[in-house]
């Protein structure tokens, strides 16, 4: 197995001390409840705002704690989702006295676990709401309970982190949080899947030439696998259903989150960018914003995740807001 | 008399359990990967650990907060979906166990329909969903036919693991409809499931712990 | 081979095409001499910043132009240096009346060519100094004209580019400029080689299990192919000749940059780092500014750059201004 | 009367390198790789699509302005070190083409000895340093050398580009001390130098086109 790495046991815990060192005005990390909690101030009666999921999928969610977006993440063994321990721990660091937003992507793991913590907790009275992340465009309505969360996370997190930031309450946070969620649209493809570093193996096999189209993160595997063809017809692909699904017209604003799976070099995925923005604007949709990287991963797969949401005006002001993580920061 | 198993043939159906998940770690990491993420066998192997932990350094008053503490331990170790639902397993099967050093029959089957009942309504899924529930569900089944009471514990309990066997196998022929599998659609059949396969282990272990006690 | 693209012989332009849409306020491209060109205003008599090198170790260099860091960048083929006519547009849109610096990495091509084009603007009066970049300390002293242009590239930018944003003359930047090349080092080891788009061939095989110590950028092989060690022992390995070299003192404060090759996970990065720092801070060295990413890399290679700068007031001060560009942003 | 190359023979040379070049490219990338970045063979290619085009649109007046372009369209399409040193090469060479529409083989031995000088300044390599160098200096050595000159114009460049070759095989045995190479220590040595072969095959394009003009 080709890693840097030392005891596959210990990968979330290193790689966590070391977030923390290379960012120390902008997180904390707690080996004990193994948490990453933002060092800005937030004013009190902040709503907080708490992610969590397997893994191998950096920067989420521990790079997107910070000023204006997480106040805790939880991270879980690599493609596990954390467990009801950790999502307590980070609870109680994220409540600033005007409740919790979890931040849930649509994984059986994550829903169970973040769904025992929330049981637990607000039997001790603290005030949580939770967004369920189902962005992924690859399963049609009728299976919409199959959507994986996918790049719809960050938006959420980072509008839904300037909305708390500016002191709005928890159910206004929640409300817009969820609206990002039903404007956003992801869909998926590798080519290639990724090498756990317990297990020591590829989570699954694809023959050069293929590709797998409608994949999550995690090493899944898409839907089908297809010859892969030139890099405008996998902008045509990845667009089709996003399009119809949020039924986009000439005229509206998108904001578009392209981003590589971890091993897709930069000179490819703003290749693809390329392609998919002149789709866009042959179709009269205009692309106000964008963020084109490593913004939500899975360890060194090959392949890469389109989000687009339909922004609005007050979504784009949020956009905008300072915001200062490991990951994302303008404005600060 | 009826036989009935103490709170030590738990704990030895719990290390029985915890020795097999470790022996067959790399076993279901396969299983996962051939649908999953290829490592539902390391997720448990973890949950074995801590729980071996437990059952060595705490004592118990009685079942339910031995089982309690188990649940508790999965919960936090394990992780991901299984761990949530073993967890949930080991919750709802304490109930019974309230204020109790042993379990009978009627006890255990009544545990084990409940923990079906929780595990069902957390992770949303079926029976034919090809999950866990595949091989519990058919446990629960026999244990709970009129038939089955008369033949004795032991008996009964070879029954129930003999179903959930047989429910693990059949899982092969199936589309998930949960858990990672669910992705795949079609792609799916013709794998055997990972936590149906550590299901059927579980209460093959509940068998042969009870089997040791009379032998 | 598993790429995203289309035609093999438009990938750069295709990037730099996707690299422009994505980052409409800091970037233009001019497609016909293939130069990026930064946006914001810059001050009349400014010091002009050019670089560029071979395209495969982006963000070098396009990902640097802008407000605090490169006037313009030349970005060449993959892996080949760019050409007289691209340095020479380049060259003519960042003199604004006071002369440019080129940031010159010390391979062949590159040298070359920066050489032939200086030597033509100088005949027409431009006024350019160059800085070598030559921080690889995978030779020896004696075999510093071998010494590699490579992560001090980045840091070099940044500080002379500061520099510049403030007005200072062409000598001052230049002479930063070569006290930062002086005070850096890097060291690289890859456990990968990369596929190059043209060829579709990885440009050597590595059997698993072992990695090449001493590499550089553009897919060239180490010094030596050992067995792959355990995280620390790589950490020590890429340490040992930069603290030697640097003759880093118990007190001496440091900017450590370590890069991914382009297909390392985040998570075997920042656990890599974690062991760097933690050797540094055990000789009583103190990393006092990081950056851990992709911030120079080799298409999809799997490895690590680590590069160390011995800092002072002035170098750390003008580290810290506001940058902004494609791939480094701060204070704005 | 001694024979002289013509522009037209010139263009011919340029033409048949440009299209060995294309034929060789998989080749050279392959011996590029075997040391460096796997693409030598690419970048001519590419230098040899612009040349062709030159050489299809273009008059020229004289043989300086002709090889002048040639030298410019390389620099400018080839990138690299190879385009920097190939570009010097026909620059260099164009000097005695100044005013002239032929050259003989004082001129071309000049030309050629120019050419050689430049590459060593730009490149700072020497013989042996296993670079195309190895291939132009030996073939350089040949036509100064008194005895050449009397054998007649093909016949000095047949042993030049013989040279060249031998050259070329020679670095075989060499260990790199400049270019992509010279970064693997003892390990470059084994594979034959991808510049010094190119080199070789421009001076053998110029022989074979000498003799074609003479049968
Ligand atoms: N919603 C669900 N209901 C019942 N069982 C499930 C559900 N989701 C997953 N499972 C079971 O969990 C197993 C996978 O467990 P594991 O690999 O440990 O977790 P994860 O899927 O989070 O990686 C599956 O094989 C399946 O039996
Ligand atoms: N400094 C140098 N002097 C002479 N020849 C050189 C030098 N550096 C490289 N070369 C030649 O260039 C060849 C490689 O060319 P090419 O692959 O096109 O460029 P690059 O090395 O930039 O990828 C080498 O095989 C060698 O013959
Ligand atoms: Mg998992
Ligand atoms: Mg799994
Ligand atoms: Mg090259
Ligand atoms: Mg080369």
């Amino acid at each position: 197995m080709q890693k840097i790495m030392g005891d596959a046991t210990t990968v979330v815990p290193d790689y966590l001390r070391g977030l923390a060192a290379a960012h120390p005005g902008v997180v904390e990390y707690d080996p004990v409840d193994r948490i990453v909690v933002r060092r800005a101030p937030a004013a009190p009666g902040k709503v907080g705002l708490v992610s969590g999921g397997g893994s191998g999928c950096e920067p989420l969610h521990a790079g997107y704690v910070g000023l204006g977006m997480l106040d805790a993440a939880c991270p879980g063994e690599v493609f596990s989702s954390p467990v009801p321990n950790q999502i307590m721990a980070a609870t109680r660091r994220a409540d600033h006295g005007a409740g919790v937003l979890y931040v849930v992507k649509n994984f059986g793991g994550e829903v169970m676990n973040f769904g025992l913590a929330a049981e637990i907790l607000r039997r001790e009275g603290v005030r949580i709401e939770k967004v369920l992340v189902d962005d992924d465009a690859s399963f049609p309505p009728e299976l919409a309970a199959r959507r994986r969360g996918l790049g719809a996370a960050v938006l959420v997190e980072k509008i839904a982190g300037a909305a708390a930031e500016e002191g709005r309450p928890l159910d206004d946070v929640a409300a817009l949080a969820r609206r990002v969620v039903g404007r956003s649209r992801t869909f998926g493809v590798a080519l290639s899947s990724c090498t756990h570093p317990k297990t020591g193996r590829r989570t699954f096999d694809l023959p050069h030439g293929e590709y797998e189209v409608g994949v999550g993160i995690g090493g899944d595997r898409g839907h089908e696998r297809r010859p892969l063809p030139p890099v405008d017809e996998i902008a045509d692909v990845m667009l089709k259903r996003i399009i119809d699904e949020l039924e986009l017209r000439p005229g509206n604003q998108v904001v578009v989150l392209l981003s590589g799976l971890g091993a897709t070099p930069a000179i490819e995925l703003y290749g693809l960018f390329a392609a998919v923005r002149d789709r866009l604007v042959k179709q009269g949709v205009e692309p106000v914003r964008s963020l084109v990287g490593d913004y939500i991963t899975s360890l060194d797969s090959q392949g890469a995740l389109l989000t687009v949401l339909h922004a609005d005006e007050e979504l784009l002001e949020l956009w905008d807001r300072p915001v200062h993580t490991a990951s994302l920061r303008w404005g600060a | 008399m009826t036989l009935v198993l103490s709170q030590d043939v738990v704990t030895t159906w719990l290390e029985r359990f915890c020795a097999d998940v470790v022996a067959a770690e790399s076993h279901l990491n396969q299983l996962d990967a051939a649908v999953g993420d290829g490592e539902h066998g390391s997720n448990l192997r973890q949950g074995a650990v801590a729980v071996r932990a437990l059952l060595r350094d705490r004592k118990f008053g009685d079942i339910q907060e031995q089982l309690m503490a188990v649940a508790m331990a999965i919960v936090n170790t394990v992780g991901g979906a299984s761990g949530a639902l073993y967890g949930t397993f080991f919750l709802r099967l304490s109930d019974v166990g309230a204020g109790r050093n042993t379990l009978d029959l009627a006890g255990l089957t009544e545990g084990l329909g409940s923990a079906l009942a929780g595990i069902r309504e957390l992770g949303g899924s079926a029976p034919g969903d090809k999950t866990l529930v595949d091989a519990i569900h058919p446990a629960v089944a026999v244990l709970e036919s009129p038939s089955t009471g008369s033949a004795g514990l032991v008996a009964a309990l070879d029954r129930a693991a003999t179903a959930a066997e047989q429910g693990r196998d059949a899982t092969a022929a199936m589309v998930a409809r949960m858990g990672r599998g669910s992705y795949l659609g079609d792609r799916s059949r013709g794998h055997i499931d990972a936590g149906a396969t550590s299901m059927a282990m579980l209460l093959r272990c509940l068998h042969a712990s009870a089997e040791e006690v009379t032998s």
